[in-house]
């Protein structure tokens, strides 16, 4: 009874994996076009370059469009609630900090109602890649404003123009915490890879807010808007370790919209770095449980 | 009662202090052997308003903080005001006569002045230690172990600050000896001693014997002393311990620890667990083993945040949408919170779903007196069908290994069970994900779709807990078979019920018994209906106002008992209100008695 | 059934766009008045998958989609494959015979290809519109209506892509007439002209008629449909339309709003329900009245986003810590979901409480006919004791208007209903607290902490409901007084359970009658166990799994009920499940029956 | 029954207010020193220096020692769940945008539980003033680690001490969108009030966070630290209209801690103002309910 999309012969997991490797039987049911494939594709190729094993990888998605993105990558996956995957790669992530925890979403789902994880998941910059597939939409939900959702844009939850103010999640980031700040673009893969691979090997929190285009509810920030605007900051001369610059060209919004690297800093150390309960052991889900005698015994103590 | 049993109230303000001497006074009962049972009545306040700290101690087990107080310490004059008009005759009042005016005291009421500032050349921080000293010696207890406590306590502080203080005690002592009556019994010295623990400690005690490896919380009363037994452990027992930006983000790290194989834990209270229940859906769905503790406290909404209640049975009942299978259980003293856990832990991890734990302000920062060989940190530890990288799981690897595509998490079994690998084996890669899933975890709620795969699901997870019922011990009459009142609770109540059946029994001639209900879920049905269809009169005591746990029960069983005791004003039930109202009831006055608290504290 | 009674169906892929020609037959059918029902059974998916559309209608009320479909207009391969071999005797395959082959069909059923590409010179977007003036055709309706809405459809883009639909659609037309067998009976032209309706517009309309100002909502299926309906008409109507950034968001400005005085409502499904549970309570404890819309759908956690289900129920009972007074009610159709809002709201405002309504996918996006005459906006709007600054709220104030101090917002009067002043209004400062509190509005949960006056308020809130029953009708039984088999049912199960009835009878001579129920809190447990107790055979129908409304029905009446037939695979029942479960309950075969859905949709 | 601690006069509704008008009959619980005495006090002042009259202010907060400020002072009030002050707020502001309302809480009610609806309601610069009394501290639950608390801060949750990163509200906001950025002490009374006025008379979302010491469970960030610290911005010439100055001063933390206004922009309006349902009317919550003949015939209409 279970769903064998296609009948593919595994490599043994000690092989090297191949670019195949991070296949998965089920095709991606996105509308063509969407900007969600090519973020997949980037993924499975960055992380193959980076030549991790697909069972050390473990992707973990809120709920969206962009949020089923697990299901269609051969590596461990989980599929959570709407908003949570930071909140839920966090407790996998200090429960197994040998996995490579990559977190996908959606605009909504992570700047939305997930904005006070995204807040806090920075600030205690966590070992997380964090890929929001950024389409100014909800898409699943069937087009919704959402809060990247530009000033007057016309949605089914506003037909008369949106007349909320934007976030800008560039900023935000880097303010917020988080170490390396990025920003891509469906219709650029190869950067977007390089991009990806940065931010998996960077040891802390990680953005990458992709502009991953919504061919069916979003008219307005398409693939065309995109690339007559995209511009790399890799080309510009940016410089990723200069804090004022970083913020100012992330508001950069208009005929020119800057992506890249905006941001990065490697002097502060991961949460996990910092848990001395981490430092030894290996990781804490393999460890034996319960209690020696004589911890038992310095517990007691303490009551009598 | 024939036996020795004395309780004590101290009271004052907040921060005022009365910790100590309470700590003091409840650690040489306990190591002299004596049971003991601790409430602390206090406010949502952090400096000033009315504490209460009532310690009853006795040569028997003592299950609740009892009905009257044989010593009455006030720290402030309000304390005095309060509380004494309802001293009982032989009762005594230890106070500072330089600073508090007893009022007219009850007849027989022993007025104990202590003129403090003699005692102590002023030093005013001393008047509590005078007052417990010369407590101590009214109850024929020796000098030395409050000598001992006081060395230990200002150790710190140099010989000199010890010697002072151990000083003033002296004069307080030696000042009771000859000005006060001493009690016409002397607290005795029993062969064994014990500690005392508060179910808080219960719980990350009993948490750090499961192997729980990941504790989260967010601070909230009064749950957050698990939180702060945990922080106060984590590196001596290798936990990984966080306090989380909020409720809903402990409850979705859970699930994340969780799946990557930790056994992972947490705690809040009524409004906090409103915030996880979604994410508690999540782990239903998921089949995530994990275990949530919610300490009731009175509701709803922000309600009392210091006060108990047994309020939140339906919200643990109806947590998340939908259907999915979970465990609640209500542990019924300290030590069951120890010794609960652990079992819960075992039951979670064998059928895959998340484990609720009902506690309650009384309980979890309630005291109680607890025998060291009864904490038995060695406990069995069953993972259930797991799959772990090295093999440490228990369970073979039914798969060999090397075979994503073969591999299925949620394969549809007899049981429902299914066995599960954590994230990093390799040839089991998955996604575990809310949408409904088929068996190898693709999501069904897209293209794939069918019906008859849904159903298929859901009964896969309806019907992992048919199997649990068996290993969960059905609840017992304690007392005599045939009664002429059977007195159903829940949690908590359970030891002040037991004393009211004892003071029924001995002090007004009813002949009544006791059915303490634990585990609600799954819930023992048949056994409970057998029970109660036998019992001559059944009353149901429940600290809630709209009778969750009557409802529920009839839910279950289609009982409906014949009356009800319920109190919802924020104290515990104390054991005279129960005997009261089994009277009234037995004596046809009414089928709801609410007893009213005596004591505004 | 002697009536005409004719379904068609018809299916794609989404983003095929069955939408168009499934709102056109549906609007063509009810303008001539007949009575109709429309369920869409669709996927989490935006693109792709299988969706099929169930348009049913008749001379009578049509209050299911019924058990069999007369036409099936297949507009991609996949379909035909699903749905052909379950077409009955008589019934017409639609189809473009360029595009789809049709496989065995079962005897008597009636392919009717249709050459497109001939028919419409290649335009390959025209083939639904052909299909759909070829079924018109043959249910003998006249080309005219189809036209108009051609033109209609079409006016914006020019006069030439106008006739040049028109005349795709009467070449369809045409050939149907010639090429295919018209049905034996021809769809009725009735007097009335009725219009169409989903049940989130029902919602909408009722939240507008029942003034609603405020309406916030964080997007979730099956709900979304209120938001959208909302948004499109709040400058029209003068309604504050927010989304919010998530549902807790979206109670916690409700209360704000309502606090403030307006009328304020939400819709969300479960998990969006799950997360404003904690500010239901806030509203119970402030006594603030608010009506909040569950749409629900197959749970737990993500579940199946667009898969029918009742699976909320226990979550709605339990909503939050602690007890506090709400009305639940699941309204049984459409059109009762549009009078149930205002009804509630005037509840709410009068009882000074939440209330929430029990709505679920097949209910809000299923379609029926409706006459326009029922639509009555016109509805009496009662809003209680309260103070407005201009008075206009129709209670007077009562403590003359400039005396802070004298004004207790939470005076404890018999009914247990305090008069509420807005903020703004001058003399009636006061401050709302999620504490206990004492009548003035004062924490109790601090330094005046009381016991009395805790258990004094929760007893005023607790009664608040009491004067609401009488307010409420109890349910009635529907069919014969004497009857074999009671159905029981809750909610959106009214229309399917009404047909199996009668079904039961015409076809089986069985005899049924059915006990629909409607509000949930307050219960009607004296008339309900009334009746049940008097019925035969009770079984009750839900579209759960663990039965939840058996087991409340059991917590309030002790009721336990002869069978069950319960649905969980996420499709709404059909009548003739009901049939064949009731007779396999008769015949003795199961307690529980479980109807398994034949269709893979 | 009720808890009528003081027998004071009110003075009739019509009278100007003086600042006894603002005094509550109920007395502050706080500790004894408590921060929030102050905040309390200069609200007072502030209110009473605008001339509001009582009844039309509404104050609002969440749960924490200093969300029990509602309970003190003789306005509106609410006092709502823990970290939901901004939500409830936006909804009563919109409901009746004719009061004036202000919302008070902690550290760990605003930027920890609250986080998300700190984030939205800046970005949509609902015209609201929020007081943050940030004591880096949970008081009120006796002492935990909060969102602000100083790395290596040891607490009841982290007896070994903090090693999380703190959020820095100052810069946060001003990237999040707030249109009024400031920072008080409650030691600086005068200039506390000067900024309180200065928020409530702003059009937009403004945020006034406060160091309030928690004199019980803060023993790092007491009075005594901040007033050796404090250096008044207005003193120093800092430009309010400065986007990179305010970002950047929002970041001194050290001998020297800059308090003041940091950031304030009046070009942006706020909510109410860009909602046209609003636009005539007067306040929603006043309005008369149902639809009249046509709207309904309208809406029933579109069924046809
Ligand atoms: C608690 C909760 N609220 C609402 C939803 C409904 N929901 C599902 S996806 C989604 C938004 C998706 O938008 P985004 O995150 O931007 O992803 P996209 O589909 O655009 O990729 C919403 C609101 C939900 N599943 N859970
Ligand atoms: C949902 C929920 N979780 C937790 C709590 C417990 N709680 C009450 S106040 C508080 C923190 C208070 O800290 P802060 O907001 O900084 O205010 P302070 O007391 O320091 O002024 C917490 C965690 C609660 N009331 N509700
Ligand atoms: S709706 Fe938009 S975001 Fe979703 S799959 Fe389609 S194109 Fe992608
Ligand atoms: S605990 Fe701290 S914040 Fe709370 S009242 Fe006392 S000093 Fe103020
Ligand atoms: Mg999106
Ligand atoms: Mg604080």
């Amino acid at each position: 009874m279970s769903t064998v999309i296609e009948e593919a012969v595994v490599p043994p997991a000690a092989a090297a994996p191949t670019k195949e490797s991070y296949k998965f039987k089920v095709h991606p049911d996105w509308c063509p076009g969407c900007g969600d494939f090519s973020v997949l594709n980037a993924l499975q190729t960055a992380l193959f370059e980076l030549g991790l094993a697909p069972h050390q990888v473990l992707v973990i998605s809120g709920i969206g469009c962009s949020s089923n993105l697990p299901g269609f990558i051969n590596t461990y996956g989980m599929h959570t609630l709407h908003g949570r995957a930071l909140a839920v790669a966090t407790g996998a992530k200090l429960a197994n900090h040998d996995l490579t925890v990559i977190c996908t979403g959606g605009d909504g789902d992570g700047y939305g109602i997930g904005g006070n994880h995204f807040l806090h998941t920075m600030r205690r910059n966590v070992d997380l890649t964090y890929i929001v597939m950024d389409n100014q939409i909800y898409g699943l939900t069937t087009g919704q404003t959402s809060p990247t959702s530009v000033k007057g844009m016309k949605t089914k939850s506003t037909p008369y123009g949106n007349v909320e103010n934007p976030i800008n999640p560039i900023p935000l980031a880097i303010v917020g915490g988080a170490t390396y700040v990025a920003r891509g673009f469906s219709g650029k893969q190869k950067h977007l890879v390089e991009l990806l691979k940065g931010a998996i090997q960077h040891r802390g929190f990680s953005l990458v807010d992709v502009f991953s285009p919504c061919v069916t509810y979003n008219k307005d920030n398409t693939y065309q808007f995109f690339t007559q605007r995209v511009r790399l900051l890799e080309e510009q001369g940016h410089d990723a370790s200069d804090f004022a610059s970083a913020i100012q060209r992330g508001y950069e919004w208009g005929e020119e919209i800057p992506i890249g690297l905006f941001w990065k800093r490697t002097d502060l150390p991961a949460l996990d770095e910092l848990e001395p309960v981490l430092a030894d052991g290996g990781p804490l889900a393999f460890r034996p449980l319960g209690v020696s005698p004589a911890q038992a015994a310095a517990v007691i103590q303490e009551l009598l | 009662m024939a036996n020795i049993d004395f309780a004590i109230g101290i009271g004052g303000e907040a921060g005022q202090g009365i910790a100590t001497p309470g700590n003091i006074l409840a650690r040489i009962f306990a190591r002299r052997g004596l049971h003991l049972n601790a409430y602390n009545a206090y406010q949502s306040i952090i400096r000033g308003g009315h504490t209460f700290l009532t310690i009853r101690a006795g040569d028997h087990p003592v299950r609740s903080m009892g009905d009257r107080l044989d010593v009455l310490i006030p720290l402030n004059q309000d304390t005095m005001d309060r509380h004494l008009g309802r001293m009982d005759a032989g009762s005594r009042v230890v106070f500072d006569v330089d600073k508090i005016k007893p009022g007219a005291a009850p007849a027989e009421v022993r007025l104990c002045p202590l003129p403090v500032k003699q005692l102590t050349a002023g030093d005013k921080l001393a008047a509590n230690t005078v007052a417990v000293a010369a407590t101590l010696q009214m109850l024929g207890i020796e000098f030395e172990p409050l000598e001992a406590s006081l060395t230990k306590q200002f150790e710190r502080k140099g010989e000199a600050v010890v010697k002072q203080n151990v000083g003033f005690a002296r004069a307080g002592y030696d000042y009771a000896a000859t000005n006060f009556h001493a009690f016409p019994f002397r607290a005795p010295k029993l062969a064994t001693p014990l500690g005392i623990l508060t179910g808080n400690e219960a719980l990350g005690m009993g948490g750090a014997a499961a192997g729980v490896k990941f504790y989260a919380a967010y601070p909230m009363s009064p749950s957050t002393g698990v939180l702060m037994w945990m922080a106060r452990h984590a590196r001596q027992l290798g936990i990984m311990v966080r306090q989380v930006e909020d409720e809903i983000g402990v409850m979705n790290m859970l699930v994340g620890a969780a799946h990557a194989g930790c056994r992972a834990m947490c705690a809040t209270s009524g409004g906090g667990f409103a915030l996880m229940t979604e994410a508690v859906g999540m782990a239903g769905m998921l089949e995530t083993p994990l275990v949530c503790i919610d300490v009731q406290r009175a509701g709803p909404a922000t309600g009392v945040p210091t006060k108990t209640e047994q309020g939140d049975l339906w919200q643990a009942l109806g947590a998340g949408q939908g259907d999915y299978p979970r465990f609640i259980v209500a542990p019924t003293t300290q030590l069951d919170l120890f010794t609960t856990v652990p079992e819960l832990f075992n039951l979670c991890d064998r059928f895959q779903c998340p484990g609720l734990v009902l506690s309650d302000l009384m309980l979890s920062e309630g005291t109680a007196s607890v025998d060291p060989a009864d904490l038995n940190f060695n406990v069995p530890i069953e993972r259930g069908e797991i799959i772990f990288p090295n093999g440490n799981g228990g369970a073979a690897n039914p798969f060999g290994g090397a075979n994503d595509r073969a591999y299925l998490r949620y394969r549809l079994t007899p049981s429902g069970i299914s066995p599960r690998a954590v994230p990093g084996v390799p040839g089991h890669i998955h996604v575990a994900a809310t949408d409904e899933h088929d068996e190898d975890g693709t999501l069904i709620s897209d293209e794939f779709t069918n019906p008859h795969k849904r159903q298929a699901m859901v009964e896969k997870r309806g019907r992992k807990l048919a199997a649990a019922l068996a290993l969960i011990p059905a609840p017992r009459l304690v007392g005599p078979e045939t009664a002429q009142v059977t007195l159903v609770g829940w949690g908590s109540t359970e030891g002040v019920i037991r004393e009211a059946v004892e003071k029924l029994a001995a002090e007004e001639g009813i002949v009544a018994n006791q059915l303490a209900i634990k585990w609600l879920v799954p819930f023992h049905t048949e056994a409970v209906t057998r029970l109660l269809t036998r019992a001559q009169r059944v009353i149901i005591v429940e600290n809630n106002y709209s009778g969750q746990f009557a409802r529920y029960l009839r839910s279950e069983t289609g009982f409906a008992a014949h009356g009800h005791i319920r109190k919802y004003d924020g104290e515990p039930f104390m054991p005279h209100h129960l005997v009261h109202a089994v009277k009234e009831q037995l004596a046809g006055a009414t089928a709801l008695s609410v007893p009213r608290h005596e004591i505004l504290v």
